[in-house]
């Protein structure tokens, strides 16, 4: 990652910029809540389909971060954070190209919402064995992005005008 | 969502298009992102393992080499090749010489963005028109594009349309109410315009679609031998080898998804052949380079299997195939010796009665594994309900072959020399260099020509 | 993860039960939640379409009828039931008459849990041991349960564990590394002691899985063919319509399941067959009511398919198991009638070399519906992979008939007649109300029994 953002020189300057405006925000416990919640995550029109099978879901009144940070400690939470957050920052600002088409976590982040998923279970989780294959999303395979991109839309009549609208913009 | 936001929007907004815009430029700089991923269709240089978009006879040793037997007498036994992007449809079907002098205009059906607008002048002008003298000309000076977005969209609204009558009407005959087809469908319903089973009907010639019965195999079958029968429609050829009237299946790539796994769980066409991908600006378009899944696993596959390795997965659907591909190989051979059993049948002056029952399971033996092989992934589409096509077949062809066994035993023919002779002819067929005449050699003196000779 | 939670547990501790406990109720105390539930094992009142827990006859109308042709001359068309609860297997194993006075020792290998000290105390003396005289009598001195927990948990630390060998020798044979399995494929190897397809070692009669080559019914087939002949185990049974050595194919769930959809995605037995479920108080255990996952979709098929109504699930479940259960029917079909040609090639004194062909095919034939018929998800574990083994089914058979029908018509024999008499033996079957009576009406005067007689 910071090779591929030496390359870069032109566009660094505003790069961090926007680096340095997360790290400044992370300051105020407020900020810190807002950067945490699906609010913040889903400004990013990417993160849109991920959002929408979010809210969709039974998962709903929790925050992304509930899920996607590491909990056990502040200082974990924190470097994990900004090193994510300067990912998706890079690559809507200067990698747009490098987007991939599909998202999938990354090993990285599997670890951390698996172990989130079983200390919010913990009572679920005491009296079995609840754990026989590699995660639990390869059981809860749903939970909570699962839903796959087709939402209601697709089954209702299509509107008109609706392709001419989004004539490129999912 | 974004539909809310749809609903609202200004629904006298348009291209500014003409609605009966039929050529693909046209819409270019409206829409560059779906235009250049059109572009894309060119490319036809990489195959998978039995499908992709390269240009080569289907008669090839790793394909399906005894075609020209199984099809002999009809046009597929001439030259029949690997399919490729939308946008050769119009040179494909110029140049193939499964077109003659007597090609009829609906053969142009699913090539051309000229053919909506050709039906609703012509009517059956259209379909019965002769292709070369008067349908491509027209075509052609209508300012045509092969199959373009104003076959699927209205040039002006862009919305999703059914551009080919026959498929509504087909629809409906299986009792499917179309007046208000949900987004979903409609990602699937714009392909089944096209990729279908179809025969032309006596009357008038119009392509039409067996679907009154259902969409499997056995239900099509027996609207050709019921409903199409009694609209005056038996057969799309009498078989070279064996006289059996045949129906011949084309590509029922939507009848098959629409009974498999995916279909059944609402999965549409364009989830797996348009899968949505970014295009340079960020934005996410829908794939208009229709190909093989097989090569974009992760946009087409993984949105949805995003719990699986991918590579693992296409290994089972190699898996699948290979299943298949080998079971359907084995149909074929079946197949064809049914074919020259009756063939020997015939020379051997057997009654009339049991060579026509004979042709009867000749006949459905044929279909059963015809509507597999014409079907486009090898399989994929509905693993299971292929199979079962393929284990009817190998029972029909078989019926073919123990009746004649018995009959030709009773006149004391020799099986072993008949066998002999398979062997060689198939041998010929397999060895011969030319395509075009690898036809020939699937008749000979031992097994001569049973098809009448053609109408003046 | 959960898991490096386990592993720091004090490794030290136990249940405190024996080692060697083999009583069910001695856990009874220690895990209520799961002792419980085992109970549950007991009801057997309800069927589904093509399975549930009813003890009722596989020869009933709807289920399948002639299997007394089809087994003529072994113990399955004596006496074979649909399977139930675990609770059941010995009251089920002392009531068949398929045990008789010469069954053996390894016939309660999967029945009772003190199969596996017997096995470590008697070594050869176990496999071959008299089932009725000594076996079963020891068995319950012993105090034994009928499959239970220590079948699959070490009753000291209640990890799951293999404790038949005939699994573990066979899994290395077929070279799959066992000195480390994870968990996810233990909640598959612990069913897979028991729900395989099995034959008797020639040697010692030791319980044998046949998968050196793989789980597929060809490669297994293949296994028969060669490895196991070469060891001096050559069929199950000699057929008593057709003279045909067979071999009979028991229960390949584990074999089908690896090679089907679920299986190739990692999903376990257990995932289907045990799903985590709610107790009482409000904690959570894995099931230990081995069923029909279709009385339980919510829980068996809901936690990865929760983005399907269930009710559509099911229904697509049907689908498959409607159309693989017609496969079958038609397959059994054309065996019954191989088997029949077969007898009237042996009255008809053709050739024995032309017999010994015909024999071959018909054993074939019959395995692959065989390997599909007794497998217990009726198509479910693997749709395409079974229809496949019913498609090479139909082919055998088709060259036994056509064999035969060759030979049996240069005799001048008149095969409407020998039709006409297969309908009769049918019919007789099917009509005869008392199940242990119906393999009786498979042969007659016509079709005279093919079995050599008992030896003494
Ligand atoms: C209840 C836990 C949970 C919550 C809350 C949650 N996620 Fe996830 N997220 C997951 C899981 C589980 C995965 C898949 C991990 C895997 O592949 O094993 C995932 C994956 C993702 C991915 C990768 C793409 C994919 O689908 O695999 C993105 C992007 C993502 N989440 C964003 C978000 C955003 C944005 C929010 C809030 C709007 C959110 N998540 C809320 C559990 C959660
Ligand atoms: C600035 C835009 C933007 C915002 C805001 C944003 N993301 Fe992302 N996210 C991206 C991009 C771009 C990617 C793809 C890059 C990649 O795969 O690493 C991505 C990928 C991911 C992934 C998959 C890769 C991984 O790290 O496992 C997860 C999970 C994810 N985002 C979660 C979140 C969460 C949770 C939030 C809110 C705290 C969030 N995102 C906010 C742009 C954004
Ligand atoms: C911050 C706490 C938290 C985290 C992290 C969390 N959950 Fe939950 N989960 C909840 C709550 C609260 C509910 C109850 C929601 C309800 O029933 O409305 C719930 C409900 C569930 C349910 C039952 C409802 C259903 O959808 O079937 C499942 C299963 C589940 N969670 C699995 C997971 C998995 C898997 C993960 C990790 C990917 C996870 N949870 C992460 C709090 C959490
Ligand atoms: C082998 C499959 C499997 C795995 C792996 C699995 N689960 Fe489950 N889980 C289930 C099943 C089945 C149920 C439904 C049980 C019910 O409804 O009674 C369930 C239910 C749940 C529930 C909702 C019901 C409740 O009692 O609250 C939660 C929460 C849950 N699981 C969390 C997890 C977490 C966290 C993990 C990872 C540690 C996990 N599961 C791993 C199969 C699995
Ligand atoms: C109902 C729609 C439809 C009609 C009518 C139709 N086709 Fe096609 N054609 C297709 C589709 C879909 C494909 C691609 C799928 C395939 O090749 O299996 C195709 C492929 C082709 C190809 C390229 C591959 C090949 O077969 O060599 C040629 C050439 C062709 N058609 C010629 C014809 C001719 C000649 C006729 C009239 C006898 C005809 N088509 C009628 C839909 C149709
Ligand atoms: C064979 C059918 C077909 C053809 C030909 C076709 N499209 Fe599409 N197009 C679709 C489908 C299906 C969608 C997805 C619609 C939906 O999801 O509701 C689509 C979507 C679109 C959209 C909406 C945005 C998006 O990418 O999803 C635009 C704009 C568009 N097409 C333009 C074109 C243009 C321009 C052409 C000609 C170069 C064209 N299409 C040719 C089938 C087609
Ligand atoms: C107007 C008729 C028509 C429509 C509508 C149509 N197709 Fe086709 N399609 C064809 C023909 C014809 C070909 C073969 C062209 C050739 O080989 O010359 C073809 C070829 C293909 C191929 C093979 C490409 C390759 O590289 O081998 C795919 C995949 C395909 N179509 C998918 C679709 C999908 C998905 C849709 C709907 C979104 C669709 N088609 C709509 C007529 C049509
Ligand atoms: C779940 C994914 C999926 C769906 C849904 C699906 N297909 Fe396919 N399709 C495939 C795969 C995989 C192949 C095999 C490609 C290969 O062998 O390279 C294939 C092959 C094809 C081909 C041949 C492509 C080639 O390279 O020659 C055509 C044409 C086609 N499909 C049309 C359709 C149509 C029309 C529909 C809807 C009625 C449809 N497909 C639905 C996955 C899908
Ligand atoms: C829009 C969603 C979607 C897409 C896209 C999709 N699938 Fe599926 N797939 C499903 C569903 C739904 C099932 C049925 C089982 C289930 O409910 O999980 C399924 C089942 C399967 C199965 C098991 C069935 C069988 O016959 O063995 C395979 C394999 C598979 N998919 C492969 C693929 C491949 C390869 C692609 C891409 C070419 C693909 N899928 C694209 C949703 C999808
Ligand atoms: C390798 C393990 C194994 C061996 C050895 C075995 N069985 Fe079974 N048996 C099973 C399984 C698994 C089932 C349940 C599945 C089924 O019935 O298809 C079963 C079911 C049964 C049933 C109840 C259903 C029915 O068939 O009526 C009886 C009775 C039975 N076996 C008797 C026997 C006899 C007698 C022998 C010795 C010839 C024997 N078993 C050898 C595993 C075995
Ligand atoms: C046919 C095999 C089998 C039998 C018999 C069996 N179990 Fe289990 N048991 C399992 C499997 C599989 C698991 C799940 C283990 C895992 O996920 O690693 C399990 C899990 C358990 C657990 C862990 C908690 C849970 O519910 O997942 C306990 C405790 C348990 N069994 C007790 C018993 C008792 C007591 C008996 C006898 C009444 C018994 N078992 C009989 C296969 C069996
Ligand atoms: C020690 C041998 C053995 C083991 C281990 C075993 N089974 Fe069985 N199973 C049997 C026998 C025997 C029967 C039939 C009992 C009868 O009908 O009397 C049976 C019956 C069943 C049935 C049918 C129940 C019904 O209601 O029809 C299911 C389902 C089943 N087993 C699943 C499993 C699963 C899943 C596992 C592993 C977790 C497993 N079995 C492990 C021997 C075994
Ligand atoms: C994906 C789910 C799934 C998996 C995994 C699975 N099964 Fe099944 N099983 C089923 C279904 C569905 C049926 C059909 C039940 C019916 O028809 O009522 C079935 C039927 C059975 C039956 C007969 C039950 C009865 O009611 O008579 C047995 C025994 C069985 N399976 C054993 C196994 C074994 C052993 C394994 C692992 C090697 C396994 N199954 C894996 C879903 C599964
Ligand atoms: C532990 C996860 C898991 C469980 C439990 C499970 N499945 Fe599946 N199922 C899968 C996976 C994985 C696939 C393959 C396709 C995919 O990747 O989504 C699949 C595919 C399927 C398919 C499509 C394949 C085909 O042959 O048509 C059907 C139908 C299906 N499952 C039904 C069921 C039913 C019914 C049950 C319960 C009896 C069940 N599943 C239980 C994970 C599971
Ligand atoms: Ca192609
Ligand atoms: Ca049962």
């Amino acid at each position: 990652m910071l090779k591929k953002l030496m390359r870069i020189d032109k566009k660094i300057l505003i790069f961090g910029a926007l680096f340095a405006g997360i790290v400044l925000s992370v300051l105020t416990a407020k900020t810190m809540a807002y950067t945490d919640s699906a609010g913040f995550c889903k400004n990013c029109h990417i993160m849109t389909p991920v959002y929408e099978s979010f809210v969709d879901s039974t998962h709903t009144k929790l925050s992304c971060n509930d899920c996607h940070l590491p909990h056990e400690s502040v200082a974990k939470k924190l470097v994990f954070k900004g090193k994510a957050g300067m990912g998706h920052v890079y690559y809507n600002t200067l990698g747009s190209s490098k987007i991939p088409n599909v998202f999938h976590a990354t090993e990285n982040s599997k670890e951390v919402i698996n172990g989130n998923c079983i200390s919010c279970h913990e009572k679920t989780l005491e009296n079995v064995s609840h754990e026989a294959k590699d995660s639990c999303s390869s059981c809860h395979r749903q939970v909570p992005h699962g839903k796959g991109f087709k939402d209601e839309n697709y089954k209702k009549p299509p509107v008109t005008g609706d392709l001419l609208e989004n004539k490129g913009g999912y | 969502s974004t539909g809310d936001k749809a609903a609202t929007a200004d629904a006298t907004k348009t291209t500014g298009l003409s609605k009966d815009e039929i050529s693909n430029e046209a819409f270019k700089d409206l829409f560059p992102l779906q235009y250049n991923s059109y572009q894309k269709n060119k490319q036809d240089t990489e195959d998978t393992k039995y499908s992709g978009s390269v240009k080569r006879s289907k008669y090839d040793a790793d394909k399906e080499p005894y075609l020209p037997i199984l099809f002999n007498g009809y046009g597929f036994a001439t030259e029949y090749n690997e399919d490729r992007g939308h946008i050769y449809a119009n040179e494909d079907i110029r140049s193939v010489k499964r077109i003659n002098d007597k090609s009829i205009g609906s053969c142009l059906t699913c090539k051309s963005t000229a053919v909506p607008q050709m039906i609703a002048e012509m009517g059956d002008g259209y379909w019965g028109g002769n292709f070369n003298t008067d349908i491509w000309p027209k075509a052609e000076s209508m300012g045509h594009s092969p199959i373009g977005c104003s076959d699927c969209h209205d040039p002006e609204t862009m919305d999703l349309r059914i551009t080919r009558p026959s498929f509504t009407k087909a629809m409906e005959a299986k009792g499917v109410d179309m007046s208000n087809p949900t987004r979903n469908e409609m990602r699937s319903y714009v392909c089944a315009q096209c990729h279908v089973e179809y025969h032309f009907a006596a009357s008038n010639s119009e392509v039409t679609f067996p679907w009154n019965n259902g969409f499997k195999p056995e239900e099509i079958y027996e609207y050709y031998e019921k409903t199409a029968k009694e609209k005056g429609f038996e057969k799309d050829f009498v078989h070279n080898v064996s006289g059996t009237p045949i129906i011949k299946a084309q590509h029922p790539d939507f009848e098959t998804h629409m009974e498999g796994p995916h279909g059944k769980a609402g999965v549409s066409c364009a989830d797996c052949h348009m899968p949505y991908e970014r295009s340079d600006d960020k934005k996410k378009i829908s794939s208009h380079w229709w190909k093989s899944p097989l090569k974009s696993m992760d946009t087409s596959c993984g949105q949805c299997h995003r719990d699986r390795e991918l590579d693992k997965l296409k290994e089972r659907v190699i898996d699948i195939q290979d299943t298949h591909m080998e079971a359907l190989h084995k149909a074929e051979d079946i197949s064809i010796e049914a074919h020259y059993y009756v063939n020997k049948m015939i020379v051997s002056k057997i009654s009339e009665v049991k060579i026509k029952k004979a042709q009867e399971h000749v006949r459905k033996g044929q279909w059963f594994w015809d509507f597999v092989a014409a079907e486009s992934a090898a399989g994929f589409h509905n693993p299971q309900g292929a199979m079962s096509s393929l284990k009817t077949s190998v029972e029909e062809s078989n019926a073919a072959i123990r009746l004649a066994t018995e009959e030709l035993v009773k006149k004391g023919i020799n099986l072993d020399e008949l066998k002999g002779e398979i062997e060689k002819a198939k041998k010929a067929v397999y060895e011969e260099k030319d395509n075009f005449k690898k036809k020939e050699h699937a008749i000979n003196s031992y097994f001569p020509a049973q098809q009448p000779p053609p109408k003046k």
